[in-house]
């Protein structure tokens, strides 16, 4: 398991970037809103932690594609199923990696980003908090979406299909525990409820993801 | 003789060779120069306060930021008409100076945006049009990183220059289009009559000529290290290849 | 070590083989012979267990075969010394030189594995057998694009892996050299009524 | 050329989908964004404009990624490459694929979701207008960045990386000509400079692209 | 009909061949031979067009080349007459009868693609040549994974392209059944000064 999660990031690095790419696309994203919206600082900043959560979603949206795409057409995951790796430990790695490469360095960032978009200082920490307790369940969920598209040739925006409508949930605790850790509201309520998602998502969907997988390779 | 010949690697090496350490120390002398009188040795603003004094770092890292992507862009034009190696190592050796001038303006004038504005950041034209600025940078300096061959990386590179900058330009007319902002005019022109006076003048002058004598002496190192880079991995690949 | 009791395969909902029965001992190597489309691939990943045999009983030590299928999953940003390590990790491999060694591969051990030709991929492609330590060796057409100072060299491998007790299942259309016993799958060509039945009984 | 459009066409139709995949993706991100910003209309309406260009521009960036990559992958791009089409007319008819499965149905359906985020009424037809003068760029654009990134094998991100910061202008114009039509201001200068965008780009970007994949394929 | 003069081919930077220098006319078919990694690919992509050569001169009238490499270049989901179809329209061809007859094709021609076994799918490629209509045929390893059958197939179809005043340049590593002058690449090693020319003088 090791030995794949060092691959994975390996493959990622090699493919340029790694851990940096997600942060930059999540910079864009947050630098196109205001082009859209407009540049009055008070809607902005109204508007923040949704923006900055929906802009997370978005990055780990798009690194999620090929999570199995490249094994599934270069023919490594066949030789993977028949490994002694049972195939929910390959999609927990996988998530894992994906994880390191979009959720991780997101976190690390968001103090920068959320700058940009003024977001008010007491929401900072919730912020942080949030998406270091939410992110792991979108890769999760990711994986599993990933898993059931691997078999289609142009699977990116079904894939985002599937996936997005499983974020809601995800989405909706974690904007709001922003929102209320920015108007200095307690915010537990909302984050035990993100860790229940997350939890509740490691500890179940590589199975599911895994029967995916099985059945696609079949 | 041809300006060209300074395209062949082992001419470029050996005359650049005695040129970086003077260079350098030229580059040290008039920004260090610049610095210190700008610091210390002018009157404070009258309505800005000594705030005011980090102009002497704001304005020219924010030229050179501007002005590196324009040398990116020539230099990959020389490589992909005339083919030299050189500039195409030149381009790449520049784009991470580039961005690091960019932070530096971005930065500063995050720092003097606070006490001036009242905030870190604002959605001002300039200012977002140096943070899409930094953005080109990072699409460059990405492109370089992910692509292997380093023949081919200088060509999709050059090619994402030539037209990002078109698209630099039209951003920068979009967003002026899109916000008015609060940041200053140029005060920098010819015309001194609307200009700050001479006393700020003068040691931004000697700033900027550092600034610029700086960023030639690290691009010059810069590309050595590029050139020397790229026949490390030739002399790899051949022993590889066996 | 293997043994195939009547087995059916199906390929996209059609049986395309029937009744395959065969037996498989150690240091026993089989050839699968059949024209193109006949099912060789189809029964191969049947075996590898990717797929549920549709009639019959596959037996075989669980986990004891190593398959390896028309792509070769070499991953091209890894050097060829990375790719096998990565597999030689996962099956507990303690290093790679034994693979290295049986298919002259360390000249290209340092080579990213996308700038190698279709010869020496396939040759690193191989090595990754060694490296799983498995006794049934299930190949698909292991030989396309070597040479043949290649095709001996593979030829020598599986020898060594008979010598050293292990069992081989090869299908090809190319002669190996090897000295074993050889099956025609078209044999098993389901007859028409095998198929009906299968196919789609559950919508007559 | 059109033997090649059509090929294109019925490849994303098959791999699910096609035209409906895009509508259902920018439904989706429309549908997020209330849920992360909170459900007050009326930033909801004065966000209206951005949001749906933002959401088309994300929509289009999804099904960029692929764009060449499954023909450079099976093969199909050297052969094509060595055919009697012109790189510079693959190029375009691709783009041209990718609009007619993107960018138009987004246009015809623009209607629908607006109403969703409470879009002012007379900003609707500039909406319609400006998505239809600049998606066009879009998919052209986005072509241009497929085609640099095509021999990489997880171009996905930063594809995007490079892509957004063209689509920039685009932006711009196409959010601030939708926004002056809901506020009942005149749109024809934001609506010339769009045009002139995309006339701009389907002028010159073929051969910049066409340049990019011969490199690649070299 | 296709002439090269001293020509030297680099992949990734490495000069593999220098001085390549052969003539193929008309009615002519070129076997070309060398073990794994000689540079067989490498000279045909450069024949192909698809990368330029670093020295020497390759004479041909234009598009008269028709490249078949390792990949087929097969969309999936396209059935096998949507595939050959759309390469007819491409290169002008009327119609793909003739590409289905010679590769015996007629009974897949409505199997979408991804339902076919690998030389089933390499025919489907092959198939392609005849509708391309072009004179000069590249292709690499054309008879991989195909079956005696196939193979005669295959040498059917190249015969009957050279009777009608084609050319044929072939890599190979198996006997294809064709009499035809072969070629050994290997030959063509460059010497290490050439390499050395060719590779660097730029850094030293
Ligand atoms: C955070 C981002 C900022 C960026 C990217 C930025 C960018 C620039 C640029 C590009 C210039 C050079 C203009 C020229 O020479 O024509 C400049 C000059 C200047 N900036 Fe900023 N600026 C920023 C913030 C600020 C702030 C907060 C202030 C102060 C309130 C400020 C005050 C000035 C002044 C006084 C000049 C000199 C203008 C001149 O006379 O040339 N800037 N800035
Ligand atoms: N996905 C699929 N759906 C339906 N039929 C399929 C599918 N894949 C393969 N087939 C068919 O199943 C049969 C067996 O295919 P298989 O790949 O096992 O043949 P094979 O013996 O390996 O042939 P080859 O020598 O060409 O590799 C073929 O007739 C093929 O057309
Ligand atoms: N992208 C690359 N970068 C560097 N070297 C490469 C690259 N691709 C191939 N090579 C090397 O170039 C040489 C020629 O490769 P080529 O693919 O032409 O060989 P080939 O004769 O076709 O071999 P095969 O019979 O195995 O297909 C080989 O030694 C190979 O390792
Ligand atoms: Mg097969
Ligand atoms: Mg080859």
């Amino acid at each position: 398991m090791i030995g794949l999660l060092t691959r994975d990031l390996k493959l990622a690095i090699r493919a340029g970037g790694g851990f940096g790419l997600a942060l930059a696309f999540f910079l864009i994203v947050i630098v196109l809103v205001p082009f859209g919206v407009g540049p009055q600082t008070d809607i902005l900043s109204k508007i923040a932690p949704g923006i900055l959560w929906v802009g997370a979603l978005l990055a780990c949206l798009l690194s999620l594609d090929r999570l199995f795409a490249t094994d599934f057409e270069d023919g490594s995951l066949e030789l993977l199923a028949t490994a002694p790796l049972p195939l929910e430990a390959l999609v927990a790695t996988k998530a894992l990696a994906h994880w390191l490469t979009t959720g991780l360095p997101l976190t690390l960032a968001a103090v920068a980003f959320s700058v940009l978009l003024n977001l008010p200082t007491p929401g900072i920490p919730a912020l942080i908090t949030s998406l270091a307790i939410g992110t792991p369940a979108l890769s999760m969920i990711g994986a599993f979406g990933a898993a059931l598209t691997v078999g289609l040739k142009r699977g990116g925006l079904l894939l985002s299909l599937l996936v997005l409508p499983l974020y809601v949930p995800t989405l909706i605790f974690g904007a709001e525990a922003t929102r209320r850790g920015a108007e200095a509201m307690p915010t537990t309520t909302p984050m035990l409820l993100l860790a229940a998602i997350t939890l509740g998502a490691i500890a179940c969907l590589p199975f599911a993801a895994a029967a995916a997988l099985r059945v696609n390779l079949r | 003789m041809s300006l060209w010949e300074y395209a062949n690697p082992r001419k470029f090496m050996s005359t650049t060779e005695k040129a970086v350490a003077p260079l350098f120390a030229l580059a040290a002398l008039f920004v260090l120069t610049g610095l210190v009188w700008g610091f210390f040795f002018t009157p404070d603003d009258f309505r800005q306060g000594s705030t005011v004094k980090i102009i002497y770092l704001h304005v020219p890292s924010a030229m050179m930021a501007i002005n590196v992507w324009a040398m990116m862009l020539i230099t990959s034009l020389v490589w992909l008409i005339r083919r030299h190696h050189v500039s195409a190592l030149a381009a790449k050796a520049a784009a991470p100076i580039g961005m690091t001038m960019t932070l530096m303006a971005l930065f500063t004038g995050a720092v003097w945006g606070q006490p001036m504005w009242g905030t870190w950041w604002e959605w001002d034209p300039r200012l977002t049009s140096f943070l899409i600025l930094f953005l080109f940078y990072l699409g460059y300096m990405a492109l370089w990183a992910a692509v292997e061959d380093p023949d081919t990386a200088a060509d999709l590179t050059s090619v994402l220059c030539l037209v990002g900058s078109v698209f630099a330009i039209l951003s920068r007319y979009a967003v002026n289009f899109w916000s008015q902002g609060l940041h200053q005019g140029a005060s920098l022109s010819l015309d001194k009559e609307e200009n700050v006076s001479d006393v700020f003048w003068i040691p931004l002058v000697v700033c900027i000529i550092g600034f610029i004598l700086l960023f030639i002496a690290l691009v010059l190192l810069r590309t050595r290290t590029e050139l020397r880079r790229r026949r490390l991995h030739a002399i790899e690949t051949r022993e590889r290849m066996g | 070590m293997l043994t195939l009791n009547s087995v059916a395969c199906t390929r996209g909902g059609v049986t395309v083989l029937d009744g395959v029965s065969f037996e498989l001992a150690a240091g026993e190597a089989l050839i699968l012979k059949g024209p193109n489309g006949s099912g060789k691939t189809t029964l191969l990943r049947t075996i590898a267990g990717l797929q549920p045999a549709s009639a019959g009983v596959i037996t075989a030590r669980p986990e004891s075969i190593a398959y390896a299928a028309h792509a070769d999953g070499i991953k091209v940003p890894l050097t060829v010394a990375e790719n096998l390590t990565f597999w030689a990790g996962l099956f507990g491999a303690p290093n790679i030189d034994a693979a290295l060694t049986a298919f002259d591969l360390h000249a290209l051990r340092n080579r990213p594995a996308g700038a190698l030709s279709a010869g020496q991929k396939r040759r690193v492609g191989l090595a990754r057998l060694v490296v799983t330590g498995r006794p049934i060796w299930a190949l698909d057409e292991p030989t396309v694009s070597l040479d043949a100072a290649s095709v001996a060299l593979f030829a020598r491998a599986v020898s060594e892996h008979l010598a050293a007790g292990g069992a081989a299942l090869i299908a090809t259309h190319v002669d190996l050299g090897l000295e074993a016993r050889s099956l025609d799958v078209s044999a098993f060509r389901p007859t028409k009524s095998a198929q009906q039945n299968a196919f789609d009984e559950a919508f007559e």
